[in-house]
């Protein structure tokens, strides 16, 4: 199939929930965040989408004014279509159904979008950080995140030195 | 044999039987302890070379004296044992103490009391048993106790597994083991093990010498059962996993260091040694030289059983340097269902063979 | 029951396969050896000579090198850096393309290209350099390089530069500058407008 | 296996343990030697790489995707430069499609050999893991002779590559592809026939192709388990449609389709491809420069792009979002072995410590790439 159709299906399936952005590229469609859980079952065990891989779960921080996204890459390994669905969410109160249950990948992926952007996968069983401490404060990868002094009377390095050695 | 010609001579010399009898012991020890050091030191050296060599590295090398651990590497033995006795002796916090310092010395004397029945030469045993056959194979499972002992109060789970592994391991393979050493002693009617080896002598049809192994199929079978068994009672790869290194980090030794760890290091080269010698004795003709006639007296004697140990040994190492490690369950496979299974029915067929051709 | 059999025989037969390659190995040592005793052989550095106008290219990757003699302070390599190990201060000259004899400061480079900055700290934290040669294309007189291989000519080859303290391995290219005579190649500042 | 109910031991394999291939933490619950449940820590070698790439600029990402994969530092530049020149819409000249195919299939198969290696390694088999570094190192020699360095690259440029290939270098590779194709037969001999490396290996770790599906499990995993999908063939990037190969999928041969066993056995076959391919590229390879496509000023345009490509470990993809400046606003990495990882849990319930050891080898994890 291809994205336009894949998306006219969706369109059908759940009128209302394919929002327009005019920002995205091929194969990227923004849905509304209420139904995803629903939308994503849906895509998943369709015969005609069939979408049974997760590739990749992006989270993205549109700037400081803008809303976090969260851009999951689908396949299909059966008939070859791929499509990349983006759900925004709030910046105050980010929150998403997980799909954790669906694809079994997204259980850590979930947990690093989570680790890194703050974003809330509501139903997952397991929601951690994962490559960062358990204690550690802030979400790294938002554009707002001012990174602690020390951590456990470390001194935590900051990105750009500023200053020289000596 | 050492140690009665010394306390007959003492006898002579005066009447104190008890003390005769302490200075026999004694005197008859210390060469036994050096010898095993010495086993270790060129084992270890030749181990490290062998496995170099198959792997199509140089091992330890050196241009000369000095830091660079003699020629050849040659020194590189003397440099770790001095470094393992210098090293600092430390027992973790929440260990068993006084089971944790034990068990180094219980394997060793395992090991040593093993060591004292072995048949170097025709007059070169410090003990020659009557049931020398039997009494090897039962102080060699004093090990397991040391063993194990060193694993549970290392209050290490990785040792924990290691001993519990190994307990397993070596019990199951002393029946094998066990069962293959029977048909020697059933074909020579005698566990002493000069009288064992002495029964080999001579040759069959002229060309091959009179040993066990060459006697009959089934001993043929037997030998490479008890071979095998034995390894696994060494705790050496493939059956190595006692102390798998990459499962079991160093299994039961894990918290062992310094002058302890080379203690267990010395009992296992010492019982490479002992089964080895236990193999040759009982099944190639112990110290008789493999050429009937030929070379077959005084000092060849001791060159003819160290050289057949040593080659055994080397075959352990080629072993060591080849295969991948077996699994616990696969272990136990191996020995309940296939080498128990054919050594009882090797027992059957040298009876056999016995009434009609012996 | 064959296959217990058929089993034995497998295992027999493919672990003997398996020693006899490992006794070969043993047995042909000398050939198949690859070890090479370190302190006292080294590998060869690869020669590279590409040929055509390529020559200049830099395809050794060992410590970086400053000809400071060279260096007209443009700050390249330092923003090429992906890991910010290069730290340089400047100073404008007072006269551009003059030597500057107290400190040792030539004018002209041997592209002939005048300076127009003092450069009065160059240093490199070999520590932290990733040696991922970044900062050596961009550098518009060649003056900063890895040492050895085809750069031998301008400095031997270095890539066992072990320290004992950290310290240590922050490089300083820069020509020694009191804290008065950075001070006198300052500008003078303007005089403060009164009120 | 049998399921004997006992009291639960939690034993912590790692972050120091000779095979766990870096610094991994498992926490093991086990019932004496059987295992009931692995928990997987990750994150003891964060290096922060995603908030790095927000930080520098586009061309100097290139080493940090080097420290990520470390095994296979010319793949991880490789699917960043791929990504990026998709982003930006270069066409690169025909030699640099070449030359990074060579060396991506090079280092694709001195990753393999130290995989390969190291598995037999995990099981016990100290002399192959030696054998196969030899070789291996004798590709390193040839990219050192290349690019200087001997395993962090940053050869590949978007629009390029740093350098053209030395003029002999077609001759050296292709001595050593004539010295290391008998050598793969000496491996199997020694290493794969083994009966005890079968038995340690053939039905231990069965995972399914559509739980592999499912945990997005990619690479010679994915193809152990008898899945035919390989991003060379499926979504050629570069210039992979050209060249024939096969993409070996896993058949069960002496156990169950998708055990430890066929993992392996798929990463050998591979290696065997990647010479395939190897030996075509070699012969095809055209003049030119490999300069000219390099853009001064890498400024993509607005937009984002997600781009997988094959890597030794599976389907490596990057997903950069720009927004029109020298630094990326968001720079992920999809990491092969971080979707392998989590599936060892599924995989090794029921089975024992030793088997959990050689699932985890199977899986060929690295722990730069997973925890980035």
């Amino acid at each position: 199939m291809t994205f336009a159709e894949i998306k006219a299906t969706i369109e059908k399936q759940y009128p209302g929930s394919v929002l327009e952005n005019e920002g995205l590229g091929d194969h990227q469609v923004e849905l509304k965040g209420e139904q995803w859980i629903e939308i994503a079952t849906y895509m998943k065990t369709d015969p005609t989408l069939c979408f049974d891989q997760l590739e990749c779960i992006t989270g993205v921080d549109t700037g400081e004014e803008g809303p976090l996204q969260s851009r999951y890459n689908l396949h299909s390994m059966e008939h070859r279509h791929k499509i990349e669905v983006v759900i925004c969410h709030d910046r105050k109160n980010p929150k998403v159904a997980s799909i954790e249950q669906l694809w079994r990948i997204g259980d850590w992926f979930e947990r690093e979008t989570y680790d890194m952007f703050g974003i809330v996968y509501e139903g997952h069983r397991d929601l951690r950080r994962i490559l960062c401490p358990d204690d550690w404060e802030g979400w790294p990868l938002r554009k707002d995140y001012e990174g602690q002094e020390s951590y456990h009377g470390i001194i935590v390095p900051k990105i750009k030195e500023e200053e020289g050695w000596e | 044999m050492t140690v009665d010609l010394l306390i007959d001579w003492l006898n002579t010399i005066g009447d104190f039987p008890v003390l005769a009898f302490i200075l026999a012991v004694v005197i008859s020890g210390i060469p036994l302890f050096l010898v095993m050091a010495l086993n270790a030191m060129v084992a270890v050296y030749v181990e490290r070379k062998v496995s170099a060599f198959m792997m199509d590295r140089i091992g330890p090398m050196g241009q000369g004296p000095g830091l660079h651990a003699g020629k050849w590497g040659l020194l590189q033995t003397v440099a770790d044992a001095v470094k393992l006795l210098v090293k600092e002796d430390t027992v973790p916090e929440s260990s068993d103490k006084v089971l944790f310092k034990m068990a180094p010395f219980i394997i060793f004397i395992g090991a040593f009391m093993g060591l004292a029945a072995v048949p170097f030469s025709q007059t070169l045993q410090v003990v020659d048993f009557n049931v020398g056959v039997f009494y090897i194979i039962a102080v060699g499972s004093i090990g397991v106790i040391g063993i194990v002992m060193a694993g549970w109060a290392s209050n290490n789970k990785w040792s924990l597994y290691g001993a519990m592994r190994s307990a397993a391991q070596i019990i199951s393979y002393e029946i094998p083991a066990g069962l293959s050493i029977i048909i020697p002693i059933m074909m020579a009617g005698t566990m002493n093990l000069q009288e064992l080896i002495h029964f080999q002598s001579g040759s069959v049809w002229g060309i091959l010498p009179n040993w066990i192994i060459f006697n009959n199929p089934f001993s043929f079978i037997a030998f490479f059962i008890f071979f095998i068994s034995a390894i696994a009672e060494t705790n050496r790869t493939p059956f190595d996993i006692p102390e798998a290194e990459s499962e079991l980090v160093a299994g039961w030794m894990t918290e062992y260091s310094g002058f302890r760890w080379a203690i267990f290091f010395l009992s296992e080269y010492a019982n490479m040694l002992i089964v080895s010698g236990l193999a040759v004795a009982g099944f190639l003709g112990g110290w008789q030289s493999p050429i009937p006639g030929l070379f077959d007296s005084g000092a060849w004697g001791l060159f003819w059983f160290m050289g057949k140990v040593a080659s055994l040994i080397f075959i352990m190492m080629w072993f060591r340097w080849t295969f991948p490690r077996l699994r616990v369950d696969q272990l136990m496979h191996v020995c309940w269902k296939v080498f128990i299974p054919i050594a009882m029915l090797n027992i059957f067929g040298v009876g056999i063979w016995k009434l009609i051709f012996g | 029951m064959s296959k217990y059999f058929t089993n034995i025989y497998d295992t027999v037969s493919t672990l003997w396969t398996g020693m006899q390659i490992t006794w070969r190995h043993m047995m042909n040592i000398k050939r198949d050896n690859v070890t090479l005793q370190y302190p006292e052989e080294r590998w060869p550095r690869p020669e590279r000579n590409i040929g055509f106008e390529h020559v200049d290219y830099n395809v050794i990757r060992s410590r970086l090198h400053v000809d400071i003699d060279d260096c007209i302070g443009c700050k390249k390599c330092e923003r090429a850096c992906p890991v910010n190990c290069i730290k340089i201060d400047t100073i404008k000259a007072p006269n551009r393309g003059e030597d500057i004899p107290e400190i040792k400061h030539t004018g002209i480079t041997s592209n002939d290209t005048s300076k127009a900055m003092v450069v009065s700290r160059f240093t490199i934290d070999m520590s932290e350099c990733c040696y991922c040669n970044l900062c050596t294309y961009p550098c518009p007189e060649d003056c900063i390089f890895m040492v050895g291989g085809p750069n031998n000519e301008k400095h031997n080859i270095d890539y066992e530069f072990s320290e004992f303290d950290r310290n240590d391995l922050i490089y300083q290219f820069s020509k020694s500058i009191t804290p008065e005579q950075k001070e006198a190649l300052q500008p003078p500042k303007k005089p403060e407008v009164k009120a | 296996m049998g399921i004997v109910h006992g009291d639960q031991m939690i034993l912590n394999i790692g972050p120091q343990h000779p095979s766990t291939h870096g610094v991994l933490r498992l926490e093991v619950k086990t019932d004496g030697e059987i295992v009931s449940e692995v928990k997987p820590y990750l994150g003891y070698l964060h290096r922060c790489f995603e908030k790095h790439c927000e930080n520098v600029t586009y061309e100097q990402v290139v080493p940090y995707t080097d420290r990520c994969d470390y095994l296979a530092a010319m793949n991880s530049n490789f699917g960043y430069v791929v990504a990026m020149e998709e982003l930006m819409e270069i066409k690169v000249p025909e030699r640099v499609d070449y030359i990074r195919v060579i060396m991506g299939e090079l280092n694709r198969v001195a990753s393999h050999l130290l995989a390969l290696g190291v598995y037999g390694l995990d099981v016990g088999a100290f002399t192959p893991f030696l054998y196969m570094l030899r070789d291996r190192e004798r590709i390193l020699d040839m990219f050192e002779y290349t690019c200087g360095a001997r395993l962090l690259y940053n050869y590949m440029w978007v629009g390029g590559v740093s350098h053209d290939l030395p003029k002999d270098f077609v001759q050296i590779c292709l001595d050593f592809l004539d010295y290391f194709e008998p050598q793969i037969s000496e491996y199997n001999e020694l290493l794969t026939y083994n009966k005890i490396f079968i038995e340690r290996t053939a039905d231990v770790g069965v995972l399914p192709a559509d739980v592999a599906v499912s945990f997005g499990v990619t690479g010679p995993n994915l193809r152990g388990s008898g899945v035919k999908w390989d991003v060379r063939k499926d979504e050629p990037y570069s210039i992979y449609d050209r060249f024939d190969f096969d993409v070996p999928t896993g058949t069960g041969e002496f156990g169950t389709v998708g055990d430890c066993f066929d993992r392996y056995w798929v990463r050998m076959l591979e290696v065997k491809e990647s010479v395939k391919i190897l030996r075509q590229a070699l012969k095809d390879i055209p003049d030119g420069d490999v300069h000219q496509a390099i853009p001064k000023k890498i400024r993509p345009p607005k937009g984002s792009v997600y781009r997988r490509t094959e890597s030794p470990r599976g389907d490596l993809g990057y997903y950069i979002v720009s927004d029109g400046t020298p630094v990326a606003t968001r720079l992920k990495m999809r990491s092969p072995a971080f979707t392998a990882l989590s599936v060892l849990d599924e995989i090794s319930r029921g089975w024992m410590i030793s088997d959990v050891i050689a699932i985890l080898g199977s899986l060929d994890i690295v722990l730069g790439e997973i925890d980035r």
